[in-house]
């Protein structure tokens, strides 16, 4: 076991969680004690207050409207999605489309590109530990042209297996759709190498980002991606919120997604033009009180700095594996090593279900997830039905890892093992 | 803490009463839980209307399995009408214990696969137990 | 002219005024006078603190999770579903798919039922007074798949030409997709009527009500459609929510829409099940919070009574409707009498452009919409390019009305018309 | 009031400088804003590298139509590179009047057709003058 534990974190934590009401909540009499943030995360007020102050100030529908208050509103929305841009580092920030959530920024690619992308006899490769949401799209946009699915496995470690990968790219591969960091072991996938190899395959690649721009900083022009998906929720910003990034090149050569307005430039009975990127791809009126929300949300992180809450989660990951693997019964999947993870861990009680685990865990005011993580095919990889999951954030601290593990020891105290 | 895990689901968890296979069943019913990877078939040997035996196969949490175990005590000798008749209510109301919504699936998916074998049914086509 | 001015609203407007936090505000110094409904509806503190309670309080995300939070918040998020439910008046919750606006309801019946559902030669049938996001989406699909798109015309009143309608029917129809009130005139359409004559043609009909649902008692069982879609944003809830209600025998024979998390039941590398409805149509984490947003809207709906703020804008309309048409240079457009229509006014001022109307409106603290409202076809029809639309809503009052026919006035002596 | 409609723009409006088609028009390009319905068309008769003459065909709200007719009266006797060089905030500048952010498209319309004229365009490739 080789996790060595980082030197203290250098955020200041007790202010940070000063910001979020939820966290001074009880559960059950409890401290709450949220280890969900692969799930989703809390909120600070000041993406709350962000949210209330268009409904209080100046709502009024975006694009259309002549007058201030839509002026004010539209200007508020497309700031956050500069802000977004400048989170990843988009060349522009036309390439960047709101959407509802990572979901519908896969769904969106797969609808709009790939269906005019991909044919019958293409492949398309993709890794077991993708999230149902980078895995869903693709079998079933296989199915309905005739491509065809190549899963790349993982190693006992739950790292990719670059073999096996290189491989299957050597087959030939019109799309690789990759996660960056993997919601269900806390891998980080080497994704600028691997796009590199990818495009020198000939792949289009697309990168599931939904648990790397929340917690690492991402950068689409050093990754190297062609697409690049994530959601708002994750990272502070209100559910509604999320974002594809696309290349300019390929975005202006798709089809629409979804019809309507806003993302027309000119209708007539017989036929439409659409509108210019990015609001080719935002059909009706958004959900820009969410958008503006992720904006106040990207200050927050940037303001802290996504290296420091990478680090100190990985602090808080140093802490946690060594007292969680020294209790009997107790096995852990996934890196046990600090390198390219990220603050998400997954493990399992001998002789308790995952399910009975969390119950007892909520007891204690701890909330953590117990499942299959939306991974289904990675369970199977691993042969569990499901795993226990803690996943950490910015507001997390060492005491909440005592509390995960003093609720191991109460659960094992309830079923005897 | 066990207000939810009480001695007696415990015991019915780890000892569960007519586990494993049944010989003779003339109805069998497998149903799943793919949240949580739960399994369970329910096995019945009906003779002259009545539950002759009653066995199941599972594997999952505590309160799944546990409740199906309970369950298979309960439905012994009663007469096929009165099985259909278990409603989930009565079924949470045995469990003796608080169930949290999120674990209802759990709790009912023993009734959900037992129904199935009583209807003879190979496939369940409606939601009549189905927790929202 | 056949207005009759409708007896005093039975609204409380002041004390349903105060619930809404936007409208004390000024714009460039004058009080706001909030005329753009249609567009999108202000918010009542109710909703705003529904939604912060839920980022305070038991933020979680929602179905997955085995803790309190989380039931708390799937609790608050399905209690939404049923109280949509209720106001719609459908026979089941499983029939209500939260999606983001109308827009997303059309975009989602014409992908997962149009594309199955229509082939070439067959016909769909439409109405010259959709909203783009009624008509692109089939427009495209027609493209696609070699239908055709009948348009039905409307009389000079703006009231649909139902000789044509019945006449297009008759020729044959797989869909009839028609708004239940036009957003460009404040047209009310039979749409039982109607309904029921589409289905005796072999159609299978999609309601537009996203002007309706906020303004006017719906009930899908009564009106007899197939799928009726609608947007939060437009009757007091936040962007981001709205709805689908479709026929639960069609909704379980529909392939899926978006894939990924949530929507599926069992995931393996070469086959996916679907979850149940209405989940197997809300792929990856809902905009759950803006989903209970909704839910406090239609409970402030409900408490005010829909046919009541009916009834409080109409009383509007019958004041304003005489008093703009006496004003020399203004043409209304749409009907010009109280029965079926809402309160929508849509008007030209002659020799003003309607943007420089609305600028000129803006400065005395008037906002209304200028443009085409996504009514392209429409505004062909009229034969101009654009109009000025005032709409109303349960908060809108007389003195308002006449800071908009004041507007009307300073605009022509700034025109010199 | 007046701030945005001054006499000097609606002056423009009313009375557009350099309406009408151009005889012997040598560069043409229109261009439209559908959102509000504006529509204009650019000409210019180029000889020996300038702007011999220039007009516009045109309809829409005052300020486009104002914008484009004030454009006009700039460009005569410019050579053609000065036309390319001409900035969106030189032409809102020369309005003289404040624009708010929705207008702004309004307010750029003619510089939009006479840039697509001066290179010769047929249709519009890039963003250069396009609003955000
Ligand atoms: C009749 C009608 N249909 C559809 C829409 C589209 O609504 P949304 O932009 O919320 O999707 C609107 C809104 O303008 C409308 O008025
Ligand atoms: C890696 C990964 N991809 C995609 C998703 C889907 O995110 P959402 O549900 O917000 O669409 C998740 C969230 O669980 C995730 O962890």
């Amino acid at each position: 076991m080789a996790v060595t534990t980082r030197a203290e974190s250098r955020l200041d934590v007790a202010r940070i969680r000063a910001d979020f009401p939820v966290l001074s909540q009880t559960v059950r009499g409890k401290p709450l004690v949220y280890l969900d943030n692969a799930a989703t995360s809390q909120k600070p007020r000041q993406v709350i207050e962000a949210m209330s102050r268009v409904f209080e100030e100046h709502n009024a529908n975006i694009h259309r409207g002549v007058y201030e208050f839509s002026e004010r509103t539209t200007a508020v929305f497309e700031e956050a999605r500069a802000k977004v841009a400048g989170l990843i580092n988009a060349p522009s920030e036309r390439e960047v489309i709101f959407v509802r959530n990572a979901t519908e920024g896969v769904n969106l690619v797969a609808y709009a590109w790939g269906r005019d992308n991909l044919k019958r006899g293409d492949r398309i490769v993709t890794t077991v530990l993708e999230h149902h949401s980078d895995f869903v799209p693709w079998q079933q946009l296989a199915m309905e042209v005739g491509a065809e699915v190549a899963v790349v496995d993982i190693d006992d470690d739950g790292r990719l297996r670059r073999d096996q990968l290189s491989a299957e790219l050597r087959k030939g591969v019109k799309l690789l759709a990759i996660t960056h960091t993997s919601n269900g072991l806390g891998t980080v996938n080497p994704v600028k190498e691997i796009a590199a190899e990818a495009h020198a395959a000939g792949a289009t690649v697309l990168v599931d980002a939904a648990q790397a721009v929340p917690h690492t900083p991402v950068d689409v022009q050093d990754l190297g991606a062609d697409f690049l998906v994530f959601s708002g929720h994750k990272m502070l910003a209100p559910p509604g919120s999320g974002g594809v990034w696309g290349r300019t090149a390929l975005l202006e050569n798709m089809r629409p997604f979804l019809y309507g307005g806003d993302m027309i430039s000119r209708v007539t009975i017989s036929l439409t033009e659409w509108n210019e990127l990015p609001w080719k791809f935002e059909a009706g009126t958004s959900s820009y009180v969410d958008a503006i929300g992720l904006g106040a949300a990207v200050d927050y992180l940037q303001e802290v700095g996504l290296a420091r809450i990478h680090e100190h989660e990985l602090g808080l990951v140093s802490y946690v594996l060594p007292r969680l693997q020294d209790i009997p019964g107790v096995t852990v999947y996934g890196p046990k090593t600090l390198e390219d993870r990220v603050g998400v861990v997954s493990f399992n009680i001998e002789g308790i279900h995952p399910h009975d685990v969390a119950t007892i865990f909520d007891r204690e005011g701890v909330c953590v997830r117990a499942g299959h993580h939306c991974n289904q095919p990675l369970m199977t990889r691993l042969g569990v039905p499901a795993t226990t999951r803690a996943s950490f954030y910015l507001y997390n601290t060492t005491e909440e890892c005592d509390a995960l593990v003093g609720a191991v020891h109460a659960a094992k105290k309830v079923f005897g093992v | 803490m066990d207000d939810m895990y009480r001695d007696y689901i415990l015991d019915h968890y780890k000892n569960p009463r007519n586990s494993g296979p049944l010989e003779g069943a003339t109805h069998t019913y497998h149903d799943s839980n793919p949240l949580c990877g739960d399994e369970l078939t329910m096995q019945l040997r009906i003779s002259d209307g009545h539950v002759d035996d009653v066995r199941f196969i599972g594997k999952g949490c505590a309160i799944s399995q546990a409740s199906a175990s309970i369950l298979t005590e309960e439905v012994k000798g009663k007469t096929l009408d009165e099985v259909k008749a278990i409603d989930r209510d009565h079924v949470l109301a045995n469990l003796g214990i608080p169930i949290s919504p999120a674990r209802v699936k759990c709790a009912l998916l023993g009734l959900k696969a037992l129904k199935g074998a009583a209807w003879g049914l190979t496939a369940w086509p409606g939601e009549e137990v189905k927790a929202k």
